[in-house]
């Protein structure tokens, strides 16, 4: 047998290239530039980089290719889309993630202790964040593309081990951090062990790990069904745990809340994009002909992950864990947009995902601003009166809470309606009833907080509103324009979607 | 021979994982539960690559053990923090975040 | 027919007035009497003019309309905002502004101490225009804004003196009743429009023909319980009595002259339904018979000189309702009556009102007494109109009431012998009720309260009294000479049915009725003239008594059987709107609340337990692959 | 100026004025507020003036691609049924401005963002009665609620945040039925030729008739929360109580209308055959909305929750008189929504200003009023005329014409709905009495009477009812083709007359 | 059932002794992890867990990934396992009552459902093809045959994997590397402190705690002379900790033996 060398499309590979390389570098200025220069130049290699790669997507946008790396990635429309939107949510996250108050100083110290007490006043920083930041977003962008399950565990495992890391790094509430940090671990682990368990029944059914070789085989058939049923069960297992559905969703409100914010923000959105970018390809290709094996499942778990969703949130205290209940709810809704299986519900999920993930990112943001002498305060009852205290904040927030409800004129409605017009279309009429219902449900927290937010006198407790730094600005300034922007004139995004989503196979 | 009996036998791999993970306590141990979890998914792939003729299973589950290396040095470390903080491994402790 | 520009002035000259005058403010304080009473005059004038071009036509060509402008009009619901003034409604036009005028100069003095008498005159003008408005219109949606609009005046006069609690409560039983009664009206007029495709008068007359008794019937019920309420029949009756809190001229212009008999016109303007309806005209002279009786009883037992006079009104347009039931052979008589009680009953108001300005606003009778020399004049021009009211000859009632008794002799069989012997037996309590007015307020002894210092009321009070006092005198003889009134109205109505067999002779009934008075005023000449009265109402008296002082219990049975029973379905639905309906939306949010609170416990916090959320996850999906291959 | 998007621009535009006011100078942004509201009325009637009456085809035409991926445009147009409703919107808006020239005070916000949030919500009141396309209804029928939501809120009263979010919860589910619904019309319409929103092209869309029922109840059910229908009404008095007179005017006057005008705009119109087979079922909630609503009134010893109650009574007539499928019934629910306005604007106003006074909204502490402020007592008691639909006012004609059209076809629910007129005698005459009349108590004995603001304020209203009690000609001649259209093109013919099928 | 006996010859028989034999093993090994009590024995059972799937993996014709398995798997993998047990404390023990209500018959309904399901559901599959065997794609040996599609065919997660592994030792950094943030004093400037102090109370070190006092625990302060307590015998932790004992009970002649051993 004759070894030939493998022919990589550079190219097409650049945009997570330049990451993995800015990755690198990051870690190079970690061990060898001095302390001072450290977060400045980190920053910068870590925005060079996510704009380099944005730049790189935006010059492939019209390419198609199922080789790029002899097989591991197909890049074509919904590729782009998914990974411009990752990047885009990732730069936004970023700006978040450039404020030092929101990371331990030192992660190895105990919480407590005198050391961790120098280290916050010798005003170090953990710059490992950047490189992992960027390691994360290049797993993030691979997932989505990989079209085989090999690359395809790997991304997993890229993007998610960052992340655990990331959890971990809170600057207050340590334990808490930490805790996430097991918890998101532990149960990641687990599931990606169902997930590779998955992946193996798919490699029995089909004899193939690429895509296009079990698209075949389920074309094909053959024999009985039985270790493809199996195969997607588990695949989906892991997966849905990624995007946060009901009955796998329960690391995600104990780890939004023990996470830092903007690691909360970037993985609330960027991972939600990531996953179901993964999800979409494997079910809208490789899955498309079994489509009656796997579309009773995720109806159900659909109707589940909505309802539990938007109800567990009403009894929520915790801004943090509203949040994470209302992004699970909002995984149901993107998974009537799997369920539909057809153009437009692929077009309705993109946008839905990249509108998803603006707003969410935007209103992490806003978390991040409103804190007391011991840091951010999440509690909701001290958010109270907050439309007093710095009416512009409150105002913000409740644009992104409105565009979670699906309030029109914001983008938040545009994608519900359309994301539920293509699930109806395909006849998921029960998931689409399911999603209205709950989102009548879910509209009651939503308004709960801004009636805290507006209608409720402020409580003197020390809680108050930072002045947000010129970086968190931008995320929040951008979050807003987008928000309303994809609400009020959503016409060029849905062309420009409607343009590239097509998968090829 | 049949090879269905490693596939039977992974499959009670698997699930004595998934029990053990439920049901101890120790942090470590539950990790290595999940290894063995992935261990028992290796075998699957041994077993189809078998089956199957060809080596592609065999090449997934070596990219397994790496990425399960990988990650059990990070969860290791995690792990560790955590014991420093709490001196305590056990995973029932850390249940501040909840409800 | 013939057209007319003028008719609008009738209507537009007082309303003009009440617009001046309320929106003027306290500016017209001092000025708005004359005014007011100026508008009501030209109104009359306008009306003789109107009289005077009516008589100078032919029999046919009476009748005037006018156009104002299409007022509602969809889809084949046309209704124009139109007038008709024809023999009929001339009387009513005559009798509303020229008793509304005298009525308006009396109040000039009679209200002079009262700082909102030119509120007062607003309301009057208004009330006259609507008044107006409601024997003018051309169609029954017309009459039905005057109709209301009278109710608005009525309101409005009886709770002039709203302050005083009770009066407003007064004011508000009479709208209420009252629009028990439109509400009759309302269906009237739709049942005509669905079955005639029309409301207008004239439309509807011409098409009796094609149209089913049923219908008709129906109709004519409806306006039988809008004619009710407005004029106080059974069982409707019950408001007039507390009407009685407004100022007295009021009470004689709206609830004796005028608005109360707004009933009888709207029966009389419907005759052609009426006459192709008998079961309708049976039920019209049914209520009135019992009114003619119920009020009579109750002026029995009244002290209060007001209210006794009201019961008296009611009773009297009791015997109009009756004669108006009677079909062709009894229109007449009840606008005749109509006219002749608005004369007498105006000034008998408008003397008890002379009464009580001397009295300090004293209304008890029994607190009267030998007034005669003190207010001569008042008892000159009261007792004309108590002789009128009496039926003594040549006195105004005389001639309409023996009508009305002779007519319902005639109707025939058990039903004329029956309804004959209750007018004649009415005559009689009349003759009681009214004696027993006449001995407690002018004869006797005193029995003044201690400030009272009796004496004759101004020119201004006594002239209309007078000029009323001689209408009580004349208007009967002249309306009947010659069936002058009959004649006048004959073209209006339908005579095809005119086979009178006079079970009596005229002469024979008038023997009877006199008979009937002498026995009527013996007896309370015999009562109260022998006998001391008592200052204060005897507590000992016969079960019948205190019930007729009840007002035969009216009261009483609407409360026990509307009011309360209302009341409590109001508390009840109020309740159950808070804690069913709303108690349900509320449920639900409470649902979701406990739904949450509970669902909330999954999340235990123990890493293990999460993870055995997923392990039984997967294992569901597995079980349901197992469920799919099998 | 006969455009609809200018008109709709001209209080956004007003807004952002009001936005670039100092904060300090308040009466500067109320007078900016004033202006503009002034400007868009007058350019209203301007408009109305050129509408030609017989034509029943839209007019004002606008057209503009906004989401071409979905079909949708940014399409506007009115009937006569639109016209009417947006004359009285705007008309309404500087009565709204004008009379509660002080009641932003009392708010959490500024008195600046309270006429931003009018302005605001007039722009979206012209456009949800324009738009021709169901998604830009929807979206603007969604939006209004937010501004609303915080004008009740922020500026209302007593427990103004749990009313708020009660009116939010309810119009938000309704609305969100109303999405299910409109994304299945918008799926069949690309089943059947190309996505689109167009009205009148869904309107010609077949569907079976499972479908157009359970459509049919989605929009309805939006529709009967927003114009309260029994046993959909419950977050009307507790909205209304809490808000302040301006945004209860608006609230019943106009955002309520949206109900009733969708119910003929969307239901009629999209679900011919469903309208057929709910209409009994329609008819008996109305007729219980109407009787239930008064008597409700009746027992209420809050102001603004009577008044509340009754326009529910008020709301069940409309609604009967739509789903009568007459002329005179779809007529006179059209002119009844217009009245009512009115009706309803000047017992909230005064009512408004008699509690400002007061400084309470129960009824039993007031009384005599008549004495001490006799305007205001008599703009009160004309306001409960017109509310009992006197004759001769505004409302009496609306009424009538929907007894009398319902009547020819439904005359069993026409006589119930009768008994309505007797309750409102009494619903009216209750606060009457106990407000106006009986001796004045000594804690109403300073109060004030009317200001010249005021009265400014509330003579058009007056006059408006007055006028249109004996003229209602110039709008019924607007709205009869709309009407005569829809019932034609409902396949309804007036029912001849009976006589009494002899 | 699935029919996929592989019918290559010789290795049959010996290869089912070999399973029949080791399989049991394996579980046997397996469950024992989950009910020993000790962390460490669970290791030792999942490493021969690990061995016998090696010698599985050898069995099936994947020498490669046998030997990986043992070598790095069992070797380097369980014995980083090892290592932290040690640090976390070899003795640890679990103790096995579950504490969680209900967690338990839930994991064990679960366990059996999803077990024999697998199991059940595994005995139904058909592939309908017939099993191949490795003989020809070991052909130029396993190791060459899996290198050739390493290195041309998964070239691109092989190198992604890289980043993995700096994500791992950039993580293990993260959490567990103490940087200097200040210069620790030596015990020659210690002790230079000691005793240019302004006091020379403590020169000759602090008391330990329990001196003098009734009881000796770490949390009970020393006693001085005059019998007060001395703060500063006790840990810093412990005192900042709030779990020092105010030694009052314990002071000479003073004890409340009615509290007895209770802090």
């Amino acid at each position: 047998m004759e070894f030939s060398s493998p022919v990589l499309n550079y190219t097409l590979l650049s945009p997570m290239l330049i990451l993995l390389g800015g990755a690198i570098i990051g870690v190079l200025v970690e061990a060898f530039m001095s302390k001072a220069l450290r977060p400045f130049t980190q920053l910068s290699v870590t925005l060079g980089s996510l704009v380099l790669a944005l730049v790189q997507v935006w010059r492939i946008r019209n390419e198609q290719s199922l080789s790029a790396a002899m097989g591991s990635v197909v890049i074509d429309g919904p590729a782009v889309l998914m990974q411009a939107s990752i990047l885009i949510i990732s730069l936004i996250s970023v700006l978040l993630i450039a404020d030092a108050e929101h990371f331990t100083p030192l992660a190895a110290a105990l919480p407590g202790s005198d050391e961790e007490r120098h280290a916050m006043q010798s005003g170090n920083q953990v710059t490992e964040v950047y490189p992992l930041t960027l390691f994360a977003v290049a797993g993030m962008m691979l997932f989505p593309v990989s079209s085989d399950l090999i690359t395809l565990f790997v991304a997993l495992e890229v993007l998610s081990l960052p992340l655990y890391l990331m959890a971990g790094l809170s600057r207050r509430r340590r334990l808490a951090s930490q805790e996430a940090a097991l918890k998101y671990f532990l149960l990641g682990a687990f599931s990606s062990a169902f997930f590779l368990f998955g992946a193996a029944f798919l490699y029995g059914y089909s004899s193939s790990i690429t895509f296009t070789g079990i698209r075949n085989a389920v074309v094909g058939g053959g024999g009985n069904d039985v270790f493809l049923l199996i195969g997607i069960a588990f695949l989906s297992v892991g997966l849905l745990f990624k995007v946060g559905a009901v009955p796998f969703h329960a690391w995600s409100p104990d780890v939004y809340q023990g996470a830092p914010t903007p690691v909360t923000a970037f993985m609330a959105a960027a991972t939600k994009v990531a996953a179901f970018g993964a999800m979409l390809r494997i079910y809208y290709t490789v899955f498309a002909n079994a489509q009656w094996s796997w579309s009773p499942m995720l109806t159900i778990i659909a109707i589940i992950t909505m309802v539990f969703g938007s109800l567990v949130a009403i009894a929520q205290r915790d801004v943090k864990r509203m949040l994470a209940y209302s992004s699970i709810a909002h995984a149901g809704f993107l998974l009537t947009g799997v369920i539909a299986l057809n153009k437009a519900g692929l077009e309705a999920s993109l946008f839905y995902l990249f509108a998803y993930g603006i707003t969410t990112v935007g209103a992490f943001a806003i978390v991040t601003l409103v804190r007391d002498s011991a840091g951010e305060v999440t509690d909701l009852n001290r958010w109270k009166g907050l439309g007093k205290r710095s009416p512009w904040v409150a105002i913000a927030f409740a644009t992104f809470l409105l565009s979670f409800a699906g309030i029109p004129l914001t983008s938040g409605f545009i994608g519900k309606f359309s994301i539920f017009s293509a699930a109806y279309e395909s006849g998921a009429r029960s998931v689409v009833i399911a999603g209205v219902l709950s989102s009548a449900i879910a509209a009651f927290f939503y308004i709960r907080v801004i009636v805290l937010m507006f209608f409720t006198d402020p409580v003197e407790d020390g809680t108050s509103v930072e002045i947000p730094s010129s970086l968190t600005s931008i995320t929040v300034i951008f979050s807003i324009i987008v928000t309303i922007a994809l609400g009020v004139f959503p016409a060029p995004v849905l062309n420009f979607i409607s343009n590239l989503a097509t998968f090829i196979r | 021979m049949d090879a269905a009996n490693y596939l039977y036998l992974s499959a009670l791999l698997f699930t004595i994982g998934a029990v053990g993970v439920v049901v101890r306590r120790n942090a470590i141990v539950v990790f290595m539960c999940v290894e063995l979890m992935l261990n028992a998914a290796n075998l699957a792939f041994v077993t189809f690559s078998r089956i199957n003729g060809d080596l592609n299973g065999q090449v997934v589950a070596f990219f397994t053990m790496v990425v399960a290396a990988c990650e059990v040095v990070v969860g290791l470390a995690i792990i560790v923090t955590i014991y420093r903080s709490r001196r305590s491994a056990s995973v029932d402790d850390a249940s501040l975040l909840k409800r | 027919m013939t057209t007319s520009n003028s008719l609008v002035y009738l209507i537009a000259l007082p309303l003009l007035g009440a617009t001046i005058l309320l929106l003027a403010g306290r500016r017209a304080d001092k000025w708005g009497h004359i005014l007011g009473t100026l508008m009501s005059a030209s109104s009359f004038a306008v009306g003789l003019y109107q009289l005077s071009l009516m008589l100078g036509r032919s029999t046919e060509e009476r009748p005037v309309g006018q156009k104002l402008f299409e007022w509602i009009s969809v889809g084949s619901f046309k209704v124009d905002a139109g007038l008709l003034l024809d023999q009929l409604s001339i009387c009513f036009v005559l009798l509303i502004t020229g008793v509304g005028t005298l009525i308006h100069i009396y109040s000039i003095s009679y209200m002079s101490h009262d700082k909102d008498r030119r509120r007062f005159f607003a309301y009057l003008n208004l009330f006259i225009a609507a008044m107006l408005l409601l024997v003018l219109g051309d169609s029954y949606l017309n009459l039905y804004v005057g109709w209301e609009g009278v109710g608005l005046a009525s309101y409005l006069l009886i709770g002039f003196w709203n302050q005083k609690p009770a009066y407003a409560t007064a004011s508000k039983k009479a709208f209420v009743m009252n629009r028990v009664g439109d509400m009759g009206l309302s269906f009237a007029i739709m049942i005509a429009f669905a079955t005639v495709g029309t409301v207008s008068f004239a439309g509807i007359k011409e098409q009796v023909d094609q149209t089913s008794t049923g219908a008709l019937t129906a109709i004519g019920i409806m306006l039988l319980v809008a004619a009710a309420g407005k004029s106080a029949q059974f069982p409707l009756q019950a408001w007039l009595g507390d009407a009685m809190a407004g100022p007295t001229p009021v009470s004689a212009l709206i609830h004796a002259a005028t608005m109360v008999t707004a009933g009888v016109y709207l029966i009389t303007r419907s005759n052609f339904i009426f006459d192709a309806a008998p079961t309708a005209q049976l039920l019209v002279v049914i209520v009135g018979a019992i009114t003619l009786l119920f009020g009579a009883l109750i002026g029995t037992a009244k002290d209060d000189i007001k209210k006794a006079l009201a019961a008296s009104t009611m009773s009297q347009i009791g015997y109009m309702t009756l004669a108006a039931g009677l079909g062709p052979v009894g229109y007449a008589f009840a606008i005749m009556h109509l006219l002749t009680h608005g004369f007498f009953k105006a000034g008998m108001f408008l003397g008890a009102g002379s009464v009580m300005h001397g009295m300090n606003d004293q209304v008890n009778m029994r607190k009267y007494g030998a007034l005669r020399k003190f207010m001569p004049i008042t008892f000159v021009t009261f007792g004309l109109g108590y002789l009128a009211i009496l039926g003594v000859p040549p006195f105004a009632g005389f001639y309409s009431k023996d009508m009305i008794i002779e007519t319902a002799f005639n109707a025939g069989g058990i039903k004329g012998i029956l309804l004959g012997s209750i007018t004649l037996l009415g005559a009689g309590i009349t003759a009681f009720y009214m004696t027993r007015v006449m001995i407690l307020t002018f004869t006797g002894t005193k029995r003044w309260d201690e400030d009272a210092h009796p004496h004759e009321s101004p020119w201004l009070m006594w002239l209309p009294m007078a000029i009323l006092a001689i209408g009580s005198v004349s208007s009967g003889f002249l309306l009947s000479r010659g069936d002058a009134l009959v004649n006048w109205l004959h073209p209006l109505f339908d005579h095809h049915e005119e086979h009178e067999h006079h079970l009596l002779e005229p002469i024979v009934v008038s023997g009877l009725a006199l008979t009937m008075v002498a026995i009527g005023v013996a007896i309370a000449f015999f009562k109260y003239s022998r006998q001391e009265v008592a200052a204060i109402a005897p507590e000992n008296v016969s079960v019948l008594t205190k019930i007729a002082r009840q007002d035969l219990m009216q009261d009483r049975f609407n409360e026990a059987v509307f009011m309360r029973p209302g009341q409590q379905l109001t508390q009840v639905l109020v309740k159950t709107d808070e804690a069913v309906i709303d108690g349900t939306v509320r449920g639900v949010g409470q649902l979701a609340m406990t739904s949450s609170s509970l669902l909330r416990g999954v999340q235990s916090g123990f890493v293990r337990s999460y993870a055995a959320l997923i392990f039984v996850g997967a294992a569901l999906l597995i079980a349901g692959i197992w469920v799919v291959v099998q | 100026m006969n455009s609809l998007v200018l008109l709709m621009l001209l209080p956004i535009i007003g807004s952002i004025a009001v936005a670039a006011t100092p904060k300090t100078k308040e009466v500067l942004s109320k007078q900016v507020a004033l202006a503009t509201s002034v400007i868009v009325a007058i350019a209203t009637i301007a408009m109305a003036m050129n509408f030609q009456r017989d034509n029943v085809d839209l007019q004002f035409v606008e057209k503009y691609s906004w989401i071409p991926t979905f079909g949708i445009n940014f399409s506007v147009g009115v009937d006569g049924l639109a016209l009417v409703l947006i004359l009285m919107s705007t008309i309404l808006a500087p009565i709204v401005v004008l009379s509660g020239w002080n009641e932003a005070h009392g708010g959490r916000w500024s008195v600046k963002t309270f006429y931003i949030l009018i302005l605001v919500l007039e722009t979206m009141m012209i456009g949800v009665f324009a738009a021709t396309d169901v998604f830009l209804f929807y979206v603007i029928f969604e939006a209004m609620l937010i501004p609303v939501y915080f004008l009740i809120g922020g500026y209302g009263t007593g427990e103004r945040s749990a009313a708020a979010v009660k009116f939010l919860i309810y119009s938000l589910f309704g609305g969100l039925l109303m999405l299910a619904s409109i994304i299945a019309l918008y799926v069949m319409s690309g089943a059947q030729g190309g996505h689109t929103f167009d009205l009148q092209a869904l309107s010609q869309l077949e569907m079976s008739s499972t479908t157009q029922n359970f459509l049919f109840l989605g929009f309805f059910i939006a529709f009967a929360i927003k114009a309260p229908l029994w046993p959909l009404h419950t977050w009307l008095p507790d909205a209304a109580a809490s808000a302040t007179p301006g945004t209860s005017v608006l609230l019943l006057g106009v955002l309520d209308k949206v109900g009733t005008f969708g119910m003929i705009r969307y239901c009629l119109t999209l679900f011919p055959e469903a309208s057929k087979t709910f209409t009994p079922l329609i008819m008996v909630l109305a007729v219980i909305s109407i009787v239930y609503g008064a008597i409700l009134a009746i027992g209420q010893k809050d102001l603004k929750r009577l008044i509340a109650f009754t326009s529910i009574s008020h709301f069940g007539f409309i609604t009967m008189g739509i789903f009568a499928m007459t002329s005179q019934g779809h007529s006179g629910a059209t002119l009844y929504m217009f009245n009512h306005g009115f009706s309803t604007a000047a017992l909230f106003i005064v009512g408004g200003w008699m509690i400002a006074r007061r400084g309470s909204s129960t009824i039993a502490d007031f009384g005599g009023l008549q004495r001490v402020t006799p305007v205001m007592a008599w703009s009160f008691f004309l306001a409960g005329m017109s509310s009992l639909a006197l004759p001769g006012l505004s409302s009496f004609v609306s009424e009538f014409l929907v007894l009398v059209g319902t009547f020819t076809r439904y005359p069993v629910h026409a006589v119930i709905a009768t008994f309505g007129i007797v309750l409102a005698a009494l619903y009216i005459l209750i606060p009457v009495q106990k407000a106006l009349h009986g001796p004045t108590t000594p804690s109403n004995e300073g109060l004030s009477d009317l200001n010249l603001r005021e009265k400014v304020a509330i003579a058009p209203v007056m006059a408006i009812i007055i006028a249109l009690g004996f003229y209602p000609s110039p709008l019924l001649n607007v709205i009869n083709p709309a009407s005569a259209h829809v019932i034609a093109q409902m396949g309804f013919t007036d029912p001849a007359p009976t006589n009494g099928d002899k | 059932m699935l029919d996929l006996a592989i019918s290559v010859g010789q290795t049959q028989t010996p290869e089912a002794v070999l399973f029949w034999v080791l399989a049991p093993l394996t579980v046997a090994a397996a469950l024992g992890m989950l009910l020993v009590k000790k962390a460490v024995h669970s290791a030792i059972l999942m490493a021969s867990v690990m061995v016998n799937l090696a010698v599985f993996y050898i069995a099936q014709d994947a020498l490669f990934l046998g030997i990986v398995q043992i070598v790095v798997y069992t070797g380097a993998v369980m014995m980083l396992f090892l290592f932290i047990l040690m640090l976390v404390g070899v003795d640890s023990s679990d103790s096995l009552t579950e504490t969680i209500t209900g967690l338990r018959p839930i994991a064990i309904v679960a366990a059996v459902g999803f077990g024999g399901l697998m199991v059940s559901l595994i005995g139904r599959a058909t592939l309908g093809r017939n099993a191949i065997g490795l003989e020809a794609a070991n052909s130029l040996g396993n190791v060459q045959g899996i290198a050739q599609l390493l290195f041309s065919r998964y070239v691109w997660p092989f190198e992604v994997v890289s980043a993995l592994l700096i994500t791992a030792a950039l993580g293990a950094m993260v959490l567990a590397h103490h940087q200097s943030i200040q210069v620790r004093p030596t015990q020659r400037q210690l002790s230079t402190q000691r005793f240019r102090g302004k006091s020379l109370a403590n020169a000759a070190g602090l008391p330990a705690p329990g001196v003098f006092a009734r009881h000796n625990a770490v949390d009970v302060p020393a006693l001085l002379p005059d019998g007060t307590p001395a703060a500063n015998s006790i840990n810093a932790t412990l005192q900042a900790r709030g779990d020092m004992l105010t030694s009052g009970t314990f002071e000479l002649g003073k004890v409340d033996t009615s509290k007895g051993e209770e802090k």
